[in-house]
């Protein structure tokens, strides 16, 4: 089937999105962008196809079937197995390349010991993963690394406790092995783990009734061959994408473009990425008249949350609703995200609430876009938010009180897809330019 | 007045960024109101005028720069953009005019934006000579204060008096001559006028009427001979080139905490600008001109192509027994940066010891000024004067 | 203004670097000629006066970003830096200090004579006042102050101009007078300015040649090149003349042929976009910018930084029969000396005028005087043309502030900006 | 004879020395010393870890110390008698390990500063970083957390390099993505070290150049331990001409809590001295 891909090579995060003939969304897919570039566009490109074939196969069942109640369930279901699938895949692969690094080692009484212990770890890793993937439980991450990290740290410290092996190495040994995984293409795997998890979703999702329609629908599915007939590149790394410059466009525009697919009164976007942060002005068409941006200082991008979300052992997801809690803002008087890891330390050391200073230090990040939203022309309605830091709900807090308190009432959009916001615009302008040719 | 009422009237002064001891003023008179931006303006004649001549310094640490920001890059100093927030935020509705004076390209260039942001308000830029030759800088300079007392006149309905010019040059003389004792009792026992009390009644010179003022200061320099306060192991020093943009607050305390205790600066230095009283006889206008031109303060921002400014600098300290100075100047601020060095080596042929800092008005970590100005306390308190 | 000629030797260019080579020659031996050295900024320069008197000009801003160009200007900032000078403050100060610290050895490698005299024209600039301190400083030796009023109001009042040319009269002659041995000579002076006024009127036929389509020109990095003579050291003298009939032949030559500006890697084939450019450029990468623009097709076809030194392109003209009055006009009427509403209205006619698809704005860190408020031009160009803007930073000199992949981010998002709004 | 207790506390290490001087407040022997990282516990706590680990090493107990002086942050440390700013103790301590310093370049977790100093260890000038960590030791310890390095290792790691690899951007935090990408290129970690040692290394030499230090350099601080720094920094300067010695001294890291402990002896003896005069 003719499609359009959009990929948008973030500094942490690859997006990718597949755009079918008539502009209708298909699938998205997304990587972190740690493992090189091209590999992670590869990815992202990969996962955005599985998860149209996903779309596909949801379509093909309404077809037969008719719209029916379980269907979302089913869905889940699938979903869910179908990242399990791949996870067993991931582990083993780890697995092996945890122990070949342990192979390695010069003394054999320790090679031993390693061997051994890392052999029950990821025993007991791979019994708990069943429960893991169920459907109904939030995600940590959409990332094996984060999901995998958890699971591997809480175990290596156990097996740590009784002192026979030390947990810093056993972290050592992960923080090599992951990088190499991360390294290897899992999505190509696609139809097999599918395959999986359809019989997993029938069986243990109680679908057996409709086992059947699932079962043609996902042969459908894995079959569908995409025909990409023109890729547009965007984002921080997009200069080094495999492919053509004509085909590379500014980040700029594709989020202007993405949002106002997305939102089609949009007039100001603000979108906060891992490394920068762009405040963008566009006309009726979707198309940037204005934008400003904050690129040379990790101050007030998203990895100055992570950056704390680091210093404060937790992830990046749960920074936000712990900042909610908060019944103030602690003012924060750092403007260097490193700095400002050490006034976290400071406030805590003194006292001072956790909720409170982390509600400071989103309404610093927030503040900062403000600025560029500022010189960038202001904020008109409709305002649309994207980018990672839109999931966060005290950034979104901030955002919308600053909003109210200095331009007045504004309609804010912020799509639950807003990460992918880049990629759409991308995609667009892929079909754009086709339709030009 | 007690000390403590004296210093929170100051403290709500100072903090009143909403300006309504301004409001009430007008209220209370009828009276229009001028703003103007450092450092030196010549208030008699907005008072002249009949209205109140009001000092805008930027905001401190006291509000968030929302839209400010988006007339300044980052490499611009801080005040021009807490004062456009000011004006954007209808904060300065109050302000009937507003005077901008030639102290740097950045205000000049203010002076234009205010033009077109407040096209309703009154704007004027007012060029200040810096050819001090009174057949040729003092004419020019005459010629502006008359276009200015003229204007200002219009905006008021008040018929432009001579008479009413020399009145309130001696209102202003009397500020002077209340604020000189001010400073002399500080630089005699800094204990008894600690920094952040000092500072806090030079501010309330921007927003109160000249008279209320000079009772003001008069009051505290009663209550502060009576107070007993407690001796202070600290060094005297002499504060330079925060004459436009000036520090937080927290600032100006940490200098003292840290064990520095100032006895000269150049804040709100447009309040004792001219150095000597200005006559109140003869033409007013022409007196104005002849203290600005003879007795200005040699400042930064004064062209002076003679070693006039570090010869006064040195003389301040030593009349003033100033154990070392401190530069502290705003972040890109050009007058107060590119002045330090030349001054700087003025004081290095003497011996005199210096230290220096950037600041904005809203830096917020203190930390790294503090360990500055503590090791430079430290350094003369270990050392003694060699 | 002189910078390192293009690629494609064009005769004009050839007659610049010749007058350059000469200049910097005579100054070097200007001792042993006898001749007195004046050291004077451009933006409100006097030059026909310095010549009237038969004294040679050194300006410290072109020696500056002479070294910018070379890709020297880093170091002596450093240097400047080391004797106490702050982070902060304009480069060109720290440049030309610096390289006093190092022995003064001009751009062509050869040392620079000390001044007689310091002619501080102090137009359009606060910073100029300091800079003049520190050399004084340095130098020590007579210093003359011309105090330029700025255009508060939008406009030259009859009482501004009366106060610059008394200053003239009552300050700076006498002090020529005495550094240079000779009498004052009004006809001498009124020869001069007819040579200005000449080299003027041919010099804004080249600007407006940019009215073409496609423009012969390149207005700002091209056009830096063209007003080299005229705001530097050359103004006034008949070879300056030359080189503006010269140049105006070749753009003519152009127009002719329907040719486009010449760039560094020769003519430019496709002109895609006409922009009006605000601010000065970067000099150390002054040749990496410009490639960016040249390589999108992009041609500057007005900016204002040509005009700091003389805005003839607005009607202004030396005038012999007003001498003093006129250079006093010159000194008040300079780019930066206009207030903001003022630059607004120029670049606003700029835009139109020139059939310009868009404005960017190199926002340089070192000048205040150009770039505060320059957010604001911004925003209001926009509002009063509707034609998109672009912001970009850097400076002047200072190599640290100059970040290709950032800027070229930008550029590439703006100019594809105007390509997508010309296709919707 | 009399003891003093120094502590200087850091942003992230607290570090204290008992000091044995001579009744007249002279001399001085290193009595007993500990460095403690605080890895996100209460300072306080740490503080009196550090200090009873000193006492105890040193035999001593509270009541045998005159004077406990702290620096660095030790202003909230209740229990002290007197404080000395960072860049006082620091000089005072640098001039302690070595008699022949004139500049000290202290480096911390995340500031930089370079002191020069005179035969008296009078502080005559300084500079020190701004509000930016990027010159500084949590710089290098994120990075090296990242690569899965212990900080103990970077300096003998950083000298193994034989082609380093600069980072691009300047600032701490964002060129943790370039290094990411140096690893997935497969550059060796010795090379990626070294290559945050030369951005971190031109920046103190900088500083050094603008107090126009001359002679003898102590490094003291955390990363005085960094060998791999201390030769990037030799070189650099060696490169630039410079007419200075750059050294460390393995008590380095202590140099700020010698200080403060030597000051603090100097200080009672004249509070001393002040009493017997009444
Ligand atoms: N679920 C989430 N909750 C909160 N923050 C998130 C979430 N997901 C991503 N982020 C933030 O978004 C940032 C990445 O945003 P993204 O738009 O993908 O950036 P880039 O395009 O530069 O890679 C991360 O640094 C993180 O702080
Ligand atoms: N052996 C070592 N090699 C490199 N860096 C080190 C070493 N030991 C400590 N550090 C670094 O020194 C820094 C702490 O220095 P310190 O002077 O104690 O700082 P602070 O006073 O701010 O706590 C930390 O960032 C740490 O990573
Ligand atoms: S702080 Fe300095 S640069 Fe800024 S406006 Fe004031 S004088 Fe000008
Ligand atoms: S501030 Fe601008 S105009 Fe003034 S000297 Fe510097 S570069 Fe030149
Ligand atoms: S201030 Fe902090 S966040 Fe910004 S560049 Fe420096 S190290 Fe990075």
């Amino acid at each position: 089937m003719d499609c359009y891909l959009g990929i948008d090579l973030g500094s942490t995060t690859t997006k990718a999105v597949y755009l079918d003939e008539h502009e209708r969304p298909l699938g998205r897919g997304i990587t972190n962008s740690r493992c090189n570039y091209a590999l992670a566009c590869e990815i992202a490109g990969d996962e955005a196809g599985i998860n149209s074939r996903f779309m596909l196969l949801r379509r093909r069942i309404e077809e037969e079937d008719g719209a029916r109640d379980g269907l979302a369930e089913l869905m889940k279901w699938l979903a869910c197995s179908f990242t399990f699938a791949q996870y067993v895949d991931q582990l083993a692969a780890l697995e092996e390349i945890c122990l070949e690094e342990v192979e390695r080692w010069n003394d054999a009484f320790e090679r031993d010991l390693y061997a051994k212990t890392l052999a029950s770890l990821f025993e007991r890793m791979r019994s708990e993963a069943e429960e893991m993937f169920r459907p109904g439980l939030a995600a940590r991450s959409d990332f094996f690394r984060d999901i995998v990290a958890n699971q591997y740290l809480d175990h290596a410290e156990r097996l740590a406790k009784d002192g026979a092996v030390s947990f810093d190495r056993l972290t050592a040994i992960y923080d090599r092995a992951i990088l190499r995984v991360e390294g290897k293409n899992f999505a190509t795997a696609y139809a097999k783990h599918l395959d999986l998890a359809c019989e997993r979703a029938v069986w243990r999702g109680g679908f057996e009734p409709l086992g059947e329609t699932l079962r043609r629908a996902v042969d459908y599915a894995i079959g569908v061959a995409f025909n990409v007939r023109n890729t547009i590149g965007t984002g921080y790394g997009r200069q080094t994408l495999p492919i053509p410059k004509p085909q590379i466009r500014s980040e700029i525009l594709c989020h202007g473009l993405g949002a106002h697919f997305m939102f089609p009164n949009t007039r100001t976007v603000l979108d906060i990425g891992g490394q920068d942060t762009k405040a963008i002005q566009v006309d009726a068409k979707g198309i940037a008249v204005n934008f400003q941006m904050n690129d040379r200082c990790a101050a007030g991008c998203g990895r100055y949350l992570g950056y704390i979300a680091d210093e404060m052992n937790m992830g990046v997801h749960e920074l936000g609703p712990l900042a909610m809690k908060a019944r103030k803002a602690v003012r924060i008087n750092s403007t260097c995200t490193v700095f400002a890891g050490a006034e976290l330390r400071e406030r805590l050391a003194l006292g001072e609430k956790r909720e409170e200073i982390l509600a400071g230090l989103h309404r610093a990040i927030i503040l900062r876009a403000m600025s560029l939203l500022a010189r960038s022309g202001g904020v008109h309605d409709e305002f649309t938010f994207t980018g990672g830091v839109a999931k966060n709900a005290a950034a979104v807090t901030a955002l919308k009180r600053l909003i109210s308190e200095n331009y007045g009432d504004r309609m804010i959009n912020i799509s639950p897809d807003s990460i992918y916001t880049g990629a759409v615009g991308a995609a667009l302008f892929a079909r754009r330019d086709r339709e030009a040719i | 007045m007690e000390l403590n009422d004296i210093v929170r009237r100051c403290e709500d002064l100072y903090h009143d960024l909403d300006l309504t001891s301004v409001k009430e003023w007008k209220r209370r008179t009828g009276g229009k109101a001028v703003g103007f931006l450092p450092i030196y303006v010549p208030r008699e004649t907005v008072h002249a005028a009949g209205a109140l001549p009001v000092g805008i310094m930027g905001a401190g640490d006291d509000l968030e720069i929302i839209r400010g920001d988006a007339f300044y890059q980052s490499y611009i100093c801080h005040i021009p953009r807490s004062t456009v927030e000011l004006g954007l935020s209808g904060r300065l509705d109050c302000l009937d005019g507003f005077l901008f004076p030639a102290i740097c390209d950045v205000i000049r260039n203010l002076s234009g934006m205010w033009k077109i942001l407040f096209p309703d308000k009154y704007v004027r830029y007012l060029d200040v000579p810096q050819n001090f030759d009174e057949r040729l800088g003092g004419v020019f300079y005459r010629q502006e204060l008359a276009a200015l007392f003229q204007d200002l006149c219009a905006l008021t309905g008040r018929p432009a008096s001579d008479e009413a010019l020399r009145r309130s040059i001696e209102a202003y003389n009397e500020n002077r001559r209340a604020i000189a004792e001010l400073y002399r009792l500080r630089a005699e026992e800094p204990h008894r006028v600690p920094t952040y009390e000092h500072y806090l009644l030079m501010r309330a010179s921007n927003v109160l009427e000249v008279t209320e003022h000079t009772a003001l200061v008069d009051a505290y320099l009663a209550a502060a001979r009576r107070e007993n306060r407690p001796w202070r192991d600290n060094i005297r020093v002499i504060l330079t080139g925060v004459f436009c943009e000036q520090p937080p607050l927290g600032l100006i305390r940490a200098l003292e905490q840290s064990g520095c205790s100032i006895v000269d600066d150049d804040w709100v230095l447009g309040a004792r600008y001219l150095r000597e009283p200005v006559a109140a006889e003869g033409d007013p206008l022409d007196a104005l001109v002849t203290s600005y031109l003879r007795r200005g303060t040699p400042t930064a921002t004064r062209y002076i192509d003679e070693d006039a400014k570090g010869e006064d600098l040195i003389r301040r300290v030593r009349t003033l027994r100033a154990e070392g100075v401190i530069f502290a100047s705003p972040s890109f601020c050009d007058p107060a940066l590119l002045e330090a060095p030349m001054l700087q080596r003025a004081l290095g042929a003497e011996k005199i010891p210096y230290t220096a800092f950037k600041f904005s008005e809203n830096s917020g970590q203190l930390q790294v000024i503090k360990e500055q100005t503590g090791a430079f306390a430290d350094s003369i308190k270990l050392w003694g004067a060699a | 203004m002189n910078p390192t000629p293009a690629v494609r030797k064009e005769r004009s260019m050839e007659l610049q670097k010749a007058m350059m080579g000469e200049h910097f020659k005579n100054l070097a031996r200007a001792k042993d000629l006898g001749k007195k050295v004046v050291y004077t900024f451009v933006p409100g320069n006097l030059n026909e006066l310095i010549w009237t008197f038969g004294m040679l000009p050194v300006h410290p801003e072109v020696n500056a970003l002479q070294i910018g160009l070379r890709k020297k200007s880093g170091d002596y900032i450093l240097e400047a830096e080391k004797h106490g000078h702050s982070e902060d403050v304009c480069a060109y100060v720290k440049c030309d200090l610096g390289m006093l610290k190092r022995g003064n050895i001009g751009p062509t490698g050869e040392k620079l004579p000390e001044p007689d005299l310091l002619l501080l024209s102090y137009t359009g600039c606060f910073t100029f006042m300091k800079w003049f301190e520190l050399l004084r400083e340095e130098y020590r030796c007579p210093i003359v102050m011309l105090h330029v009023p700025y255009q508060g109001d939008g406009r030259i009042t009859p009482d501004m101009t009366a106060y610059v040319a008394r200053q003239i009269s009552e300050k700076v002659l006498p002090l020529m007078e005495k550094i240079s041995g000779r009498a004052y000579d009004p006809d001498a002076l009124r020869e001069h300015l007819a040579s200005s006024a000449r080299a003027e009127r041919d010099l804004v036929a080249v600007w407006e040649s940019a009215r073409n389509r496609p423009s012969p020109i390149d207005a700002y990095f091209g056009g830096v090149y063209y007003v080299g003579p005229v705001f530097s050291a050359f103004r006034g003298l008949p070879a300056c003349e030359v080189f503006y009939e010269t140049l105006r032949q070749e753009v003519e030559e152009r127009v002719r042929n329907h040719e486009g500006p010449i760039t560094p890697e020769g003519p430019l084939k496709e002109e895609r976009f006409r922009l009006i450019v605000e601010g000065p450029p970067c000099w150390p990468n002054f040749r990496d910018l410009w490639k960016m623009f040249y390589e999108e097709g992009a041609v500057a076809v007005s900016s204002s930084y040509t005009k700091v030194g003389g805005l003839y392109d607005a009607g202004f003209r030396h005038d012999p029969d007003r001498p003093l009055e006129s250079l006093a006009d010159y000194c008040m009427g300079c780019y930066t000396n206009l207030n903001l509403p003022s630059r607004i209205q120029y670049l606003e006619r700029c835009l139109r005028e020139y059939d310009a698809d868009g404005f960017l704005i190199n926002s340089i860190k070192s000048c205040n005087s150009f770039s505060a408020g320059q957010l604001l031009i911004l925003q209001e160009l926009e509002k009063r043309t509707g034609k998109p803007g672009g912001f970009i930073e850097s400076d002047l000199v200072d190599p640290r502030y100059f970040s290709a992949a950032n800027i070229k981010n930008r550029l590439e998002s703006y100019f594809q900006m105007i390509k997508a709004k010309r296709s919707a | 004879m009399i003891h003093t207790l120094g502590i200087d506390v850091g942003s992230s290490a607290i570090k204290a020395v008992a000091m044995k001087l001579d009744d007249q407040g002279g001399g001085g022997t290193l009595a007993a010393s500990h460095v403690n990282k605080i890895r996100k516990r209460s300072v306080k706590d740490v503080v009196l870890q550090v200090v009873e680990r000193v006492l105890q090493e040193g035999g001593l107990s509270r009541e045998d110390i005159t004077y406990i002086a702290t620096t660095g942050e030790g202003e909230m440390v209740d229990f002290r008698n007197g404080h000395f700013y960072s860049m006082t103790s620091h000089a005072r301590g640098a001039l302690f390990l070595s008699s022949s310093v004139r500049a000290v370049m202290d480096v911390g977790a995340l500031h930089a500063r370079v002191m020069l100093m005179d035969s008296r260890s009078k502080v005559l000038d300084h500079r020190m970083t701004s509000q930016c960590a990027s010159g500084s030791g949590q710089f290098l310890e994120n990075i090296s957390r990242y690569l899965g390095v212990a900080v103990e290792d970077i300096g003998r790691l950083s000298l193994e390099a034989d082609k380093p690899e600069m980072v691009s951007s300047i600032c701490a935090v964002l060129s943790e993505t370039d290094v990411i990408n140096m690893v997935s290129r497969g550059v060796s970690t010795p090379n990626i070290l070294k290559g945050i040692h030369l951005s971190i290394g031109k920046r103190l030499i900088n500083l050094l150049r603008m107090v126009k230090a001359e002679g003898d350099v102590l490094v003291t601080g955390g990363l005085a331990q960094d060998a791999g720094l201390l030769a990037v920094l030799q070189s650099l300067a060696l490169e630039l001409g410079l007419k200075v010695r750059i050294a460390a001294h393995p008590q380095s890291v202590l140099a700020g809590a010698i200080g403060a402990a030597l000051w603090g002896g100097y200080r009672y003896t004249k509070l001393k001295m002040k009493e017997a005069e009444v």
